[in-house]
């Protein structure tokens, strides 16, 4: 699809409302430069020609889906909004179907040997397996008839040789993995045409949708209408119901504002993963969880999380989000669907979290 | 018989349980396999944390355990009776317990881990009960949870630092590894799983080779005796 | 604009497992139990079995529970749920379920959920 | 430096998985810390006077028990190892160098009428008549250690009588107040035992170190400068008045008709309008003004108190008036069910609390803390200087150079786009925690940060002066 196209290029916009940056030359002593490019800049708007298409399912836990292909990437490439649904984030799934089922002839061949490179790592892998369990049932049964501590100490020695070796010849080849083979559930793929069907979409995270709907006119849908999805009829939505949604929004747009690409954390188990520009140029460092001001947990909750993002070497961010104005005010705004004044009235703090070891900072 | 210490304070807390007795590790030790923690300065080695020694520090689920199997004395210093005005009034230097004079040590000033007198004699049974009742409320779900371990040959330490109630060992942690990450017990039919931190239970026990252990606990009759625990193991899959 | 897809989730994890991991034999079963107007129902399939990292199981099948997870509301799956899947959705042999969780972000992750205690892999 | 935090163009997206299945090593690292194979045949070799018993190494932690003889011989053999080591531990000192400390029940310290020894030179407090009163937590701390030999006394007059009560380590550690202190007790240990020099928060009345100057000093010479933040706050009504005219306007329907955005920046700009973050002291003037500000606002309800100030281990402390501390320390028992973990509003009044040395108010290669800091109503510099006369030559110079061996690059050398960086994830204030499982310490460093305070969005302009090896 975008092969070949260098990444400052392909995300040459971090937002999907593009600047007005294509005006004229201005030439301070040619007038009629000065009437071009007025003219321009009245004619342009920064607004898209065509919002994009959503769909809405689900009930309770709803879904939004961008399903068309040019869309898809568009959103993903201007500013990385949404996860394809069988992707880790772009979606690229129909590309990996084509690949496998449709190859060209370059590919084909690639298949067959990748094919048999599968194979013989699979065995190779059962025979390690295989000589493992026989390793450790001989050391078992050195030790029954009573083996001295050096037998035993050998023994150990001789295993970890033997494994090493089959390991080392084992990373000879390849690690490529693919399932190859046409099956009968790949019928359900094709269309009449003979052409793959997109399955895929892209899913948009609420407060995703709600940026691109409320903060940026990007979607094709009414903000009213998104709210009312999420969080339920205005009229009767008491302050518990918003609140949830209201929270992880004003940390979402927090970030967004200030320049960071958020994206889910769930791989972490926190809310939000921070990219500096996106997932092409860095690395993400900060993994954030939103909390209210007062929430409490066991500090069990906290250090698991710690864990898992300390294992991943970002940094563990605690966002809190603070009421500013009474809950009965909050609701107000939000029926009367001023729902700027109601992010405006939350105010966020962070705190790093991270482990310290006594015995390492002694100087 | 084992000794485990306690204090209760003027406000009418108490203490974490200490034992205090070298003798009584052993024995908690290989009776009992609970292994606590030490928590005090070793004599002959006082500047490093990796090797400590008493007092020794046991969860509050395994001393009621041992209160309750009659295999302990449990013994209640109660603060406000100010022991300390006892121990002048009662003692005068000749026959302080403590005083070391052994023909061994001449020259060696030993201080000692316990009063002789202190060992061997259970606090009264009122105490004891106040003491247990105490802490009903906040062992309801993890004294259970602690029994169903034993039953299933599981001995445990504290697991803060692994983000879990405890660590769960198949035998002495001396020499083996560790194989369980168990964690507070949640109502079997009310608690919703928070499955967000599901995920990184989960993730956690994958990067640190552990079986994560989730519980829920059923009340029957509303008796506390009649606490069911039923445990789930939790791993990822390694693919999504 | 808007569809209202009869078990959407179901739907995108089966798919997910036929079309992203490849799985074989992949079939929604019939079974069905409700819980606070959450339907519970499982799909069974025969994942491709990747050397180690998947250990598996006697039956050789994998009994696939989806449930919905969202970034702002809670959850409705309790323990007592899980053991019901297991005593009415799964054949008695079954010893462990996998939980796919289908997240608001759009990914699935798939968890083992064993009843009862399971040792660690030994070596690794 | 920079470079670690890129990557290359051409690289899958999914990396972060990537980087969890790898990250094994990494928190085996870490494990190691958690999980310490403890070979009690070790100890042997850590002390002077090797133990009797010299066992065998014989393999290490075991997956689990398989039912042979060998097996059950290892772990024999490592329990005999942590038996005798316990066993063999007596705790004491010898007659010649024996120091008597003595326990007052009602004040709750311990005196010791004739102090000798290395440890006072950071334990203990020594007054005129030259008795040293030590907190319950150093009494207890020596008399494990076998340092003092510990006693109980009612009053002066019993040591004088001979009227001596010698105790035993569990008889003074049911002297304990309540469980916090015992906590406490624990946490203070931990942090001896590697060297650090602790003391309990507040413990200093007269000789105190501190950040903030006193009243008549911040009048003189802060209040000026704060006064025009007190004009930058009214500045700060108004722009919080013309942001809500600015978010009606961007948050309309019509905005990307009518207004016009010829770059993202402007774009963004907008955006970052809407939601309010809360502003951390970033710099001396800032913290003053935070000080005086809250003192003035704040009925001080403190759930959460200091335990420790904490500093690093130094050979010039001054037991005195020591310098300002390198850490503060929270404590905090998990399983107590009376205790929580700190929340937002806990966090925000620790950190109001906090009086270390702020690391990010040092600028300069040149700063030299008694510049910055004041004992007993004075400049510190001053203070010392004073105290000269006295023939202490050992000032703050000396202390300088022993901290500063081994050189930190500083920070303002870095590019800025790694400054920034720098400065989210070091952030400001920072306590730390000591959390306390049933004997089990970890620390968890909590530190305020300030990610509205800085823009990341990749601006086209400065990138080209600045990375010139990126293709166009």
């Amino acid at each position: 699809m975008a092969k070949g196209r260098p990444n400052s290029k392909r995300y040459k916009y971090p937002l999907p409302i593009h600047p007005i940056d294509d005006l004229p030359q201005l030439y301070p002593h040619n007038p009629i430069s000065w009437i071009y490019w007025t003219y321009c800049y009245v004619k342009k708007v920064n607004a898209l020609e065509r919002k994009i298409k959503v769909e809405l399912t689900g009930k309770k836990y709803v879904h939004i889906l961008v399903k068309d292909n040019n869309d898809m990437l568009y959103l993903w490439e201007n500013g990385f909004f949404g996860t394809g649904q069988f992707s880790r984030s772009e979606p690229t799934w129909l590309n990996r179907a084509t690949n496998r089922l449709l190859p060209n002839d370059e590919d084909k061949k690639n298949q067959v040997a990748l094919e048999k490179v599968t194979q013989i790592r699979r065995s190779q892998r059962a025979e390690f397996k295989k000589e493992r369990e026989k390793m450790e049932a001989q050391l078992l049964e050195l030790r029954k008839q009573g083996c001295t501590a050096e037998e035993e100490q050998e023994f150990i020695e001789k295993e970890r040789e033997t494994l090493r070796e089959l390991r080392s010849k084992e990373l000879l080849l390849s690690s490529i993995d693919n399932e190859l083979k046409f099956r009968y559930e790949d019928n359900e793929l094709f269309d009449d045409m003979g052409n793959i069907i997109q399955l895929e979409s892209l899913e948009l995270l609420p407060v995703e949708a709600i940026f691109l709907t409320f903060a940026l006119p990007v979607l094709e849908i009414e903000t009213d209408h998104l709210f009312r999805r999420l969080a339920g009829d205005p009229k009767n939505v008491n302050y518990k119901d918003i609140y949830g949604l209201i929270k992880k929004y004003v940390a979402y747009h927090h970030y967004r504002s200030h320049g960071w690409c958020v994206r889910s954390g769930i791989k972490f188990g926190c809310d939000y993963i921070l990219y500096q520009r996106g997932p092409p140029f860095h690395h993400a460092e900060f993994c954030v969880m939103v909390l209210d001001s007062e929430e409490k947990h066991d500090y069990t909750w906290f250090s698991s999380i710690a864990r898992v993002v300390g294992g991943v070497k970002k940094t563990f961010v605690l966002c809190y989000i603070e009421r500013l104005i009474s809950e009965q005010d909050i609701l107000k705004l939000w029926r009367n669907g001023q729902y700027h004044k109601v992010f405006s009235s939350f105010k966020t703090s962070e705190i790093i979290y991270k482990r310290w070891i006594s015995g390492k900072n002694r100087d | 018989m084992v000794t485990i210490y306690i204090t209760k304070f003027d406000n009418g807390t108490y203490s974490d349980p200490c034992v205090f007795n070298v003798a009584d590790l052993i024995t908690l030790r290989e009776k009992f396999n609970i292994y606590g923690n030490l928590s005090g300065t070793l004599p002959i080695n006082t500047q490093q944390n990796n090797f400590l020694y008493l007092p020794l520090k046991i969860s509050l689920d395994q001393s009621i355990y041992l209160v309750k199997l009659h295999s302990v004395n449990l013994k209640i210093f109660n603060q406000s009776n100010d022991n300390t005005i006892n121990l002048l009034s009662n003692s005068t230097l000749n026959d302080n317990p403590n005083a070391n004079g052994n023909d061994d040590n001449i020259g060696f000033i030993v201080t000692n881990d316990t009063n002789p007198n202190n060992e061997n004699n259970s606090s009264d049974d009122i105490l004891i009960n106040e003491w247990l009742q105490y802490h009903q409320d906040k062992t309801r779900f993890t004294f259970p949870l602690y029994k169903k371990l034993l039953s299933e040959h599981i001995s445990v330490l504290p697991g803060s630092r692994f983000g879990c109630r405890y660590v769960g060992y198949p035998g002495d942690p001396l020499k083996y590894h560790s194989q369980y990450l168990i964690h507070t017990p949640i109502d079997y039919h009310k608690d919703k799983l928070d499955l967000l931190s599901l995920i990184s239970t989960a993730r956690l026990g994958t990067v640190v080779k552990k079986s994560q252990v989730i519980s829920g606990c059923i009340s029957n009759n509303g008796s506390d005796n009649e606490v069911e625990v039923k445990l789930f193991t939790l791993e990822w899959c390694g693919f999504g | 604009m808007e569809i209202e897809v009869e078990n959407e989730t179901l739907k995108l994890v089966r798919n997910n497992l036929v079309h992203n991991l490849l799985w074989k034999e992949v079939e929604i079963c019939d079974e069905t139990i409700s819980f606070e107007g959450e339907v519970l129902q499982l799909i069974v399939g025969r994942p491709v079995h990747d050397g180690e990292d998947i250990h598996e199981t006697k039956v050789g099948k994998e009994y696939v529970l989806p449930v919905e997870m969202s970034q702002y509301q809670d959850g409705y799956l309790t323990l007592e749920c899980i053991d019901q899947v297991f005593s009415k959705l799964c054949p008695s042999e079954v010893e462990r379920i996998i939980l796919a969780i289908a997240n608001d972000d759009g990914t699935v992750v798939f968890y083992y959920i064993y009843k009862g205690l399971h040792k660690p892999r030994k070596n690794n | 430096m920079p470079g670690q935090f890129e990557k290359s163009n051409n690289k899958d997206d999914n990396d972060d998985d990537v980087d969890l299945k790898n990250s094994t090593n990494a928190v085996d690292s870490d494990l190691d810390e958690d999980e310490v194979h403890q070979d009690w045949s070790q100890v042997a070799k850590l002390t002077k006077k090797a133990l009797k018993a010299k066992l065998p190494k014989r393999g290490e932690k075991e997956y689990e028990p398989d039912g042979t003889e060998i097996q059950d011989a290892m772990l024999v053999n490592a329990r005999k190892a942590m038996y005798d080591t316990l066993f063999n531990s007596i705790r004491g000192s010898m007659l010649k160098n024996q120091v008597k400390a003595f326990y007052i029940p009602d004040r709750h310290v311990a005196i010791i009428p004739h102090p000798k020894g290395n440890f006072l030179q950071t334990i203990g407090r020594v007054d005129k008549t030259g008795i040293c009163y030590l907190n319950f937590l150093e009494f207890l701390y020596l008399a494990e250690r076998g340092t003092v030999t510990p006693f109980l006394c009612n009053d002066l007059n019993d040591i004088t009588n001979g009227n001596e009560y010698q105790l035993s380590i569990q008889e003074i550690y049911s002297f304990f107040k309540s469980q916090n202190e015992m906590d406490n007790f624990q946490v203070y240990a931990h942090l001896k035992r590697l060297g650090f020099i602790v003391f309990p928060s507040n413990s200093f009345e007269s000789g105190k170190t501190t950040f903030y100057p006193p009243t008549s000093i911040f009048k003189k010479y802060f209040a000026p400068s704060l006064f025009k933040s007190f004009y930058l706050r009214i500045g700060l009504i108004f722009s919080k008045y013309f942001n809500s005219i600015a978010n009606d306007i961007f948050y309309s329907t019509s905005n990307f008709h009518y207004m016009k955005y010829l770059n993202s920046i402007s774009i963004y700009k907008s955006l970052n309008k809407l939601i309010p973050y809360h502003k951390v002291p970033k710099s001396k003037l800032e913290l003053l003004d935070q000080k005086f500000t809250i003192d003035q606002l704040t009925t001080t309800n403190r759930e959460f108190e200091l335990s420790f100030d904490v500093w690093k281990p130094q050979v010039n402390f001054k037991k005195k008036c020591p310098n300002l501390p390198d850490f503060q320390i929270v404590v905090y028992n998990k399983n107590d069910g009376s205790q929580h973990f700190p929340t937002y509003h806990d966090c925000q009044s620790i950190f109001n609390q906090l009086d270390y040395k702020f690391g990010f108010v040092q600028g300069k290669d040149d700063f030299d803390w008694d510049s910055h800091s004041y004992t007993d109503e004075k400049l510190r510099a001053e203070y010392l200087s004073s105290l000269k006369s006295k023939a202490k030559q050992s000032n703050a110079s000396i202390n300088t150079k022993v901290e500063g061996k081994k050189k930190k690059r500083k920070i303002n050398s870095f590019p800025p786009h790694v400054q920034q960086k720098m400065r989210l994830k070091n952030g400001y204030r920072s306590f730390l925690l000591a959390v306390i499982d049933d004997g089990i310490i970890s620390f968890t460093r909590m530190t305020e940060s300030d990610f509205g305070s800085e823009n990341v969005w990749y601006n086209p302009t400065n990138s080209k002066t600045k990375r010139p090896t990126r293709k166009k």
